[in-house]
């Protein structure tokens, strides 16, 4: 009998979240230790999962299964295979540089801990789950904390409204998702949950069709795509520090992955008739995101809106239903995750000491946070595509991936790599650079410890990503693969 | 051609009907519970009518003495509430009149599509005596009607409590009267 | 020593980046050790560039010193590395110009620390272009050396800089654009980014190919006529060629004087390297078919640069407008030899690119050195302005003789390097275009003529009151940093042979 | 003799004008006399059907006794509550016992 | 089917209505001989009493393999009736430790022995198998609860619920009596299971039948404050004493609920199409009207009034779903409501007893106050707007389930549309306990053992159903199948 690797990955972070609620409220260096001593736990067993993947078994790996209500098929189902694991380790790593980040909060910290840890419950379950029920189970676990982190602990100014609306759309999605999730559980005959049963259910063409928008844009809604992306950007400006870094960086991977994982591989069919619509909204998510970032004035905008920008290639990539293109789009969760965890947690430092995110209002601050400067730059280059860092490794494929199903798509997409690196300059130039402002001068303090590891951490993975692809490249083709074997040929 | 029971039975009814109807539309409380009274009474006719003698002494002995006489001597108490001059119907009571017609129309048209309605009733086989002796036991026996037997008297127990706690003048409520 | 030789090129390349990040470990305050360690490890590279080019074997066909090893195997893409004649000339151009470009940057102040570690780190980027033999790893190093360019002007530039290092940015990034897609289109439909494999599959691509799957309904030709423009564009912008060209004189204007000289020394090359390397072998049919307005364009290049250059009063931007003239030349010479590569004129062809390819390494040169005389005197006058300088020389005269040398070769001069390639262009070109080298060679009496004007405005003339009690005079640094240029424009001059040799063997064997 | 659908019409109509009385009334007692009206309605319906269907069960007298029964606890129960209500508000006019919004 | 003839035995299957009965008479006893303040005393009297009751019946009240109908087919001894008065029994016991101090109620002793009474008559209820014992059944819950309801006599609110209360239920409970007699007169008998045969013998018309289901249907509608007969939910459950609110807003709502299930699946198999249609809107015009009205709502009891006028909604769902499952769901989903519903009315209980406030925003800075009743409350409202992995989510599931299943599809869209309203209500209230300040933080909330008991069962109920719903789940699916 093996470990349950993962079942300790999933429930660790709740196991502690609760703990934590039976903490005193006011022993915060306790709670944020202690916080931290989970975040460790889920780091190095999803960091366990990753390099012990077996690449040459293939598969699905560190499986464990146990009936759940089986009455109606279904089972507590877990796995990782070359798609999921990256995202495992993600989910390990933001949360772990989450909890670092956010060692400086003093409002209630306790439950700030407990729910950032039951949404990691949540995201972690829907990463490894192989039930559908399951993955709803989790889904719908990991949305709501994201209500009250971002009510309690956001921005003042727009948190109410944020927050609400990140949820409602969030649920909308899911529910709608969830209804096609039941249709196909009823249609397969199969009286099982278990997504392998779902997969060798051979639905009908006209099921496939008329379900796969349901389930695809119901998940997708999380994953940002247009024209329901808008809660996006509002949730991350509204967000705490390390709830942006959680929201951008794994919760919409969360959605994009769902809508894979039960959209395109339980229908191929209705994904290949719906392909092209995607493809269409996500060329919009993809300039259009890249454009209105590029207008913003307030920083942490400009980066939520260039989330929807990079997530639109996400779905570009599942969209191309071929192999490389869903590469990319897998080694693009991973490193977007990163990438945007990364800035957030700059942005976060940042209006930490200005308290302001205006961009005209800020300047010089790598004279007084070099590190950050710097880390925000790696990012801001890996949000260009910039080769050396891990997005060029991860858009690459997905333009690939266009050129093989809708050449004039990347074209058109491409358009988005120029207004990147127009935005990303300004917003290093200005923030970073520049003459800072007199009224800060002397009054930010440099970054401490904690945020200097979280941000190395980050930039470190971008840039080995960037310079090594194969040390992921050939753990998500190796998912896309098994993707590919259910969609059949390009 | 009318017979005699038939003749009994309309102008019962014809009675009937209008007691009920001064009953929901008399402007005085009295007045409607004088009604009442005698629509009861005339339902009690009803059953004679139909040979269930018992049951027509049961509606003069519970309604008529026990729930008529209840709801007068309420009225009397709460007579200052209402006067004749007040509003007694509601501003929607138009509405009341159309979902009642529709009711009764409906409900007659229901029955319309009920072919028994147009039965005769058949000859009894056991005396009035026999009948009574047959629902008392029918009410005791563990194979018919105990349960309700003794459900409805813990029904009625409960109630009796119930509306001696609610009528009587709590001890806090009085003592909130004397403040204001 | 077997490592030495195996791995050679990937030494090359990575001490350059190796170095940059032993900077970072230097506190930030030690400026003087930060520009000492700098220096020493951009001898490392060039140090291993002179053994390279010594162990270059000038007679042996194809890529010298291959390494391949699994970079990026899902998309078919690999390390994959190796020097011919065309590139072992470049690298030694970029690993010498680094340490001269650092050496000139002792008077940098600010933020030293990023400053050499960026400098390290575009070497690294410009030395990867000239060694892949991958498209995908091309298109990063292509990349890479961007981003420390564009921070280099945008922190340590003159007055303008942001504006300056924005307009690089996105006319460069814009340009790759093209080259990115043209790439990924490649690379989808060959099924690998090996330039190897790419150069036999591509460039014999015909019509009766289903084109690997791809759902174009273009006809093959189009398809290819448009990847080729890509890939025009993208390296046009870079050389830069005419109307392409306006990003450059605001960078080099507002670049901090090494940036100036790496970017018209090296940068500049990266755009010529790309028509060399790619789009002459991968697309010989439609640049044939272009070559004449490739020739107009480099024509145009030529004259208007020229006349642009004369007509500045700003001493920086007359050398930054002379790199377009100078650039013009190599694109003569390349489409000279696109058109009549594997025609009757191939020996044409052949002596046009040879003169192309050293017209690089000395455009390298005499640029640098350029705009490194341009960096001394507004080091010490504050100022470019030609109108504000004048009559120097005797307060200089050391200055001024370097100066003058240095203007002679970029001019021309018969005896320094910049007379051999030029001429090798002009005369593989006359047979081939000669209404376009006619036209060249107008140009090249505007060169005269606006070189001479920097010159006399600068050295001669009544002296401005405002120098007198300024120490003008060069220091000894700065000529440690320019004689092994002074040197280099010498010795071709009088004895091109030496690298000649080593280009014509690959040209001929790339264009004969 | 009388068919079945006399006593059930009468029933019908003596139920609608009670549904009439509950719905239009403004005073809780008038409220309350209007349901006994239906009840009654209900009890002759039921002593109908058994009388014409099922004389020899005595299911529908037992129901009748039952509805007796519950009437009268109604009955009880009810004249309670506005006994109640009107001493604290000295009102059993329905629209006026509106403390809290319907 | 066959009615079993009396055995001594079959004393043991009504024994928990026994017990209940001897319970109400020795609480009126001991509250005529005790204190004015002697409410702990009853309120613990009666709560260990229901539950010693409690496990009476799961020790001797369990079913056997079939279903048997008792003492002259009154009653109905099966899985569905023992899952139900498990329900009522537990959701009575959590009332009365609620009830521990309600202010304002006087006559102790009476209050408890009512609620017992109102509880055997949901046990009757959930078991009545024959029209005259099932009526008698709902007037013997209503009218306890009519009295409860109006038990605070010193209180304008709670006389106003208590007449309202009862002017609706004498209404409904009437037209729903005319529906049975009419039952029985064109079926000849007032057994439930026997009356199916009658109506499925052709003899009678569906346009009359169907005309009786819509009578029915009115009462039943009553009990499960179903739209259009919900008026009176909210004003009841405002004014009402709060435990009693709690104790309407789930044992009574489950109890309609099992009259609905059975009664409709038994009665009516002839016209199941009409009807199912008619309860698939009455269905989506719940949900919608009770989660578009609360929305407005200032007051946290008629907030939860009008999201359990919704819950009916939901619940509806699964009955209309028609099929075994449907029914398991809404079997489930009862338990999984009533479970979380008196979490959140036991905090609603709390806060008032402290703050004396029931309005939202007196509810600012409770979580800071008082973390823990925030964080059940949290839940609570969490559950209700079906998240996981709380009860309420898994309902949720199970009722769309069955919904789907039977190709409902339109009508598990109206659900989960509606489901997204509830959660915007439920959150704008988490809102204002997690994010607004007050100045009252400093005063934490005084939680006496035996409401501190109420939420932690709940909770742990909420979260067990949640997570581990297998058990539950069967236990539905058996309950549902003795129904077919």
């Amino acid at each position: 009998m093996e470990a349950p690797i993962l079942s300790i990955v999933v429930f660790t972070p709740i196991v502690f979240g609760v703990v934590l609620f039976f903490f005193p409220a006011e022993r915060h260096r306790e709670i944020r230790i202690f916080a931290l001593t989970g975040a460790s736990i889920a780091l190095a067993l999803s960091l366990w999962a990753y390099f012990t993947y077996d690449l040459a078994l293939g598969g699905y790996q560190l499986v464990e299964h146990y009936p759940w209500v089986p009455r109606l098929g279904i089972s507590y189902h877990v796995g990782v295979d070359g798609m999921n694991v990256p995202l495992v380790l993600l989910t390990g790593i933001v949360m772990f540089t989450g909890v670092l980040v956010s060692w400086g909060i003093d409002d209630r910290p306790r439950e700030f801990f407990g729910f950032l840890f039951i949404l990691a419950t949540g995201v972690f379950g829907v990463f490894v789950s192989l039930d559908l029920f399951q993955l709803f189970f989790f889904y719908e676990i990991a949305v709501f904390p994201m209500y009250l982190l971002i009510a309690i602990w956001g921005w003042k100014v727009t948190r109410e409204y944020a927050a609400m609306k990140l949820t409602l759309y969030l649920f909308i999605g899911s529910v709608v998702a969830l209804i096609g999730g039941l249709a196909m559980y009823f249609a397969s005959g199969t009286h099982s949950f278990s997504l392998f049963a779902l997969e060798q259910a051979g639905f009908s063409v006209d099921f496939q069709r008329f379900w796969f928008p349901f389930v695809f844009f119901g998940f997708a809604v999380l994953g940002g795509i247009f024209p329901v992306h808008n809660w996006s950007p509002d949730g991350h400006v509204a967000a705490p520090t390390a709830v942006s870094m959680f929201h951008a960086g794994v919760l919409m991977k969360v959605g994009a992955f769902a809508a894979l994982r039960v959209g395109i591989m339980l229908l191929p069919e209705g994904a290949k008739f719906w392909a092209p619509l995607i493809l269409g909204l996500a060329t919009v998510n993809v300039v259009y995101g890249a454009f209105i970032a590029s207008v913003q004035s307030d920083f942490k905008y400009v980066i939520g809106f260039s989330s929807v920008s990079h997530m639109g290639l996400v779905i570009l990539g599942f969209a191309t239903l071929n192999l490389t293109g869903i590469t990319g789009a897998g080694i693009q969760m991973f490193s977007h995750g990163v990438m945007t965890a990364l800035m957030f947690a700059v942005v976060g430092l940042v209006y930490d000491r200005a308290h302001t995110r205006e961009i005209p209002k800020l300047g010089g601050f790598i004279k007084v946070m070099p590190l950050a400067g710097i880390a925000f730059i790696i990012a801001g280059l890996v949000s260009m595509g910039m080769p050396g860092f891990s997005g060029f490794v991860a858009e690459f494929p997905i333009f690939m991936g266009l050129w093989q199903s809708q050449p004039i798509v990347a074209i058109i997409a491409a358009i988005s790599i120029v207004i990147t690196a127009g935005y990303i300059m300004r917003v290093i130039g200005r923030v970073f650079f520049g003459e800072m402002p007199e009224e800060f001068k002397g009054h930010i303090t440099p970054i401490n410890n904690f945020d200097k590891i979280a941000l190395v951490i980050l930039s470190g993975i971008l840039i080995l990503v960037g310079v090594y692809p194969s040390i992921i490249a050939p753990l998500v083709e190796s998912g896309a693969q098994a993707v590919m074997a259910l969609v059949g040929g390009a | 051609m009318l017979t005699l029971t038939q003749i009994v039975f309309l102008v019962a009814a014809a009675i009937t009907l209008l007691a009920a109807f001064m009953v929901v539309t008399s402007r005085s409380m009295v007045h409607a519970a004088l009604w009442l009274i005698m629509t009861l009474a005339g339902v009690a006719v009803f059953f004679v009518l139909l040979n269930a003698g018992f049951l027509a002494v049961v509606q003069v002995a519970v309604y008529i003495d026990a729930i008529a006489i209840m709801i007068i001597v309420v009225v009397m108490l709460t007579r200052h509430s209402m006067g004749i001059q007040d509003r007694q119907k509601n501003k929607t009571w138009w509405a009341a009149v159309i979902a009642a017609s529709l009711l009764f129309g409906s409900l007659v048209l229901m029955f319309t599509q009920a072919p028994l309605l147009g039965a005769e009733a058949p000859a009894l086989t056991m005396g009035a005596e026999a009948m009574l002796e047959e629902l008392g036991l029918a009410l005791v026996d563990v194979d018919r009607y105990i349960v309700p037997f003794e459900v409805a008297s813990v029904l009625l127990l409960a109630a009796l409590v119930g509306s001696i706690i609610v009528a009587w003048p709590g001890r806090k409520s009085q003592d909130q009267e004397d403040e204001s | 020593m077997a490592f030495l030789q195996a791995h050679l090129l990937t030494l090359i390349l990575f001490s350059p980046l190796a170095g940059a990040v032993l900077l970072l470990l230097i506190p930030r305050e030690r400026l003087q050790a930060i520009r000492w360690v700098a220096l020493l490890v951009s001898l490392i590279p060039f140090g291993l560039a002179l053994f390279l080019w010594f162990a270059y074997q000038p007679g042996v066909q194809g890529y010298q010193f291959v390494e391949q090893a699994i970079w990026y195997e899902a998309i078919g893409s690999s390390y994959h590395l190796g020097v011919d004649g065309i590139s072992v000339p470049m690298v030694l151009l970029t690993t010498l110009l680094t340490p001269l470009a650092i050496l000139i940057s002792w008077s940098i102040e600010d933020n030293v620390r990023s400053y050499m570690a960026l400098f390290l780190l575009l070497e690294t980027g410009m030395l990867g272009v000239f060694m892949s033999l991958d498209l995908l790893i091309f298109f990063v190093f292509w990349e890479i050396g961007l981003i420390p360019m564009y921070f280099l002007i945008n922190q340590w530039g003159s007055g303008n800089r942001e504006y300056a290092s924005f307009k690089f940015l996105i006319y460069t990034i814009a340009g790759s654009l093209g080259l990115l897609l043209a790439i990924q289109m490649i690379g989808v439909a060959s099924g690998t980014f090996d330039l190897i494999v790419i150069t036999e599959k591509w460039s014999t691509l015909n019509q009766s190919l289903t084109l690997f799957g791809l759902p174009i309904t273009l006809a093959i030709g189009t398809v290819k006529k448009i990847a080729f423009w890509a890939f025009v564009v993208a390296f046009a912008i870079k050389i830069p060629i005419w109307p392409f060209h306006t990003w450059l004189p605001d960078a080099h204007t507002e670049a901090p004087t090494a940036g100036s000289m790496i970017l018209a020394g090296v940068l500049l090359k990266l755009g010529a390297y790309g028509f060399l390397r790619l789009v002459l072998p991968l697309y010989p049919v439609e640049a044939k078919y272009f070559a004449g307005a490739l020739g107009l364009l480099a024509v145009l290049a030529i004259v208007l640069g020229a006349f642009a250059s004369w007509g500045q009063d700003d001493f920086k931007r007359l050398v930054a407008y002379s790199s377009v003239n100078h650039m013009g030349f190599v694109v003569l010479g390349i489409a000279a030899a696109a058109f009549a590569q594997g025609t009757m004129q191939a020996d044409d062809a052949v002596l046009a690119i040879n003169g192309a390819v050293l017209q690089m390494f000395n455009h390298g040169l005499s640029a640098a050195g350029m705009f490194l005389l341009v960096g001394v005197v507004y080091d010490r006058a504050h100022t470019r302005d030609l109108n504000k300088l004048g009559g120097l020389f005797p307060v200089a005269p050391i200055y001024g003789g370097i100066l003058i040398f240095t203007a002679m070769a970029s001019l021309g001069l018969p005896g320094l390097n910049g007379f051999v390639s030029e001429f090798l262009v002009v005369r593989g070109s006359w047979p081939i275009f000669t209404l376009y080298t006619a036209l060249s060679m107008v140009g090249l009496l505007i060169t005269g003529a606006y070189i001479l004007k920097g010159l006399a405005k600068v050295l001669h003339g009544p002296l401005n009151e405002k120098w007198l009690g300024h120490k003008m005079e060069i220091n000894r640094r700065e000529i440690i940093a320019i004689a092994p240029l002074m040197f280099l424009m010498l010795l071709i001059g009088v004895w091109p042979a030496w690298i000649l040799n080593v280009i014509n063997q690959t040209v001929k064997f790339l264009f004969g | 003799m009388i068919p079945l659908s006399w006593y059930i019409i009468l029933g019908a109509a003596l139920f609608s004008i009670g549904i009439y009385g509950a719905l239009a009334r403004r005073n809780a007692l008038a409220i309350l006399m209007a349901i006994e009206l239906m009840l009654n309605a209900v009890n002759l319906n039921l002593v109908a059907f058994w009388r014409y269907l099922t004389p020899n069960m005595v299911a529908g007298k037992v129901f009748a006794l039952v509805v007796f029964t519950v009437a009268a606890a109604e009955a009880a129960v009810g004249l309670a509550l506005i006994i109640s209500i009107y001493r604290r508000r000295h009102t059993i006019a329905v629209e006026e016992i509106d403390m809290m919004k319907w | 089917m066959s009615i079993a003839s009396f055995e001594p035995s079959t004393l043991l299957i009504v024994l928990p209505e026994i017990l209940l009965l001897l319970l109400a008479g020795i609480i009126l006893v001991v509250g005529l001989t005790s204190q004015r303040s002697g409410g702990l005393l009853l309120s613990w009297l009666t709560a260990l009493g229901l539950t010693g009751i409690l496990i009476v019946t799961l020790l001797f009240g369990r079913p056997g393999e079939n279903e048997v109908l008792i003492f002259g087919g009154m009653l109905r001894h099966d899985w569905m009736a023992f899952s139900f008065k498990v329900l009522f029994l537990f959701v009575a016991a959590m009332t009365a430790l609620l009830s521990a101090d309600v202010e304002g109620v006087e006559d102790r002793g009476e209050y408890y022995a009512l609620l017992v009474v109102a509880t055997l008559g949901m046990s009757l209820m959930a078991s009545s198998a024959d029209m005259i014992m099932l009526f008698l059944a709902i007037e013997t819950t209503s009218i306890p609860l009519y009295i409860l309801a109006g038990f605070k006599k010193g209180d304008d609110k709670s006389t106003e619920a208590g007449l309202k209360y009862f002017l609706f239920g004498a209404l409904t409970s009437a037209v729903m009596l005319y529906g049975f007699s009419l039952l029985y007169g064109f079926s000849g008998d007032t057994n439930i299971y026997r009356l199916s045969e009658a109506m499925h013998a052709g003899a009678v018309s569906p346009w009359l039948i169907g005309g009786m289901a819509v009578l029915v249907l009115v009462g039943f509608s009553f009990k499960i404050s179903a739209v259009p007969f919900h008026f009176w939910a909210p004003d009841v459950y405002e004014g009402a004493p709060t435990p009693i609110t709690a104790f309407i807003s789930t044992a009574s709502k489950a109890a309609g609920f099992a009259v609905l299930l059975r009664f409709m699946l038994a009665v009516f198999p002839a016209i199941e199409a009409e009807w199912v249609t008619l309860v698939a809107i009455m269905a989506t015009v719940t949900m919608t009207v009770g989660n578009l009205l609360a929305l407005p709502q200032t007051n946290i009891k008629r907030l939860l009034a009008y999201s359990s006028i919704a819950h009916a909604g939901y619940a509806m769902i699964g009955l209309v779903a028609l099929s075994s499952f449907g029914t398991a769901s809404v079997i489930f989903y009862l338990i999984g409501y009533v479970v979380t519903n008196i979490a959140a009315f036991a905090v609603v209980i709390l806060f008032a007893r402290s703050v004396g406030s029931d309005e939202i925003v007196d509810y600012a800075g409770l979580s800071r106050r008082s973390p823990g009743l925030a964080l059940v409350l949290l839940v609570a409202l969490l559950s209700l707007g079906g998240m996981p992995p709380l009860a309420g989510f898994v309902a949720k599931f199970y009722v769309f389930a069955a919904a789907v299943e039977s190709g409902w599809i339109w009508l598990a869209f109206v659900g989960v549309l509606n489901a997204i309203i509830g959660l915007y209500y439920y959150m704008t209230v988490l809102k204002v306990v997690y994010l607004y300040r007050s100045e009252d933080e400093d005063k934490p909330i005084a939680i006496p053992r035996s409401y501190a008991l109420v939420l932690v069962i709940c909770v742990i109920a909420i979260l067990a159903i949640g997570t581990l719903s297998a058990p539950w789940l069967d236990w539905s699916i058996n309950s549902a199948l003795s129904l077919f």
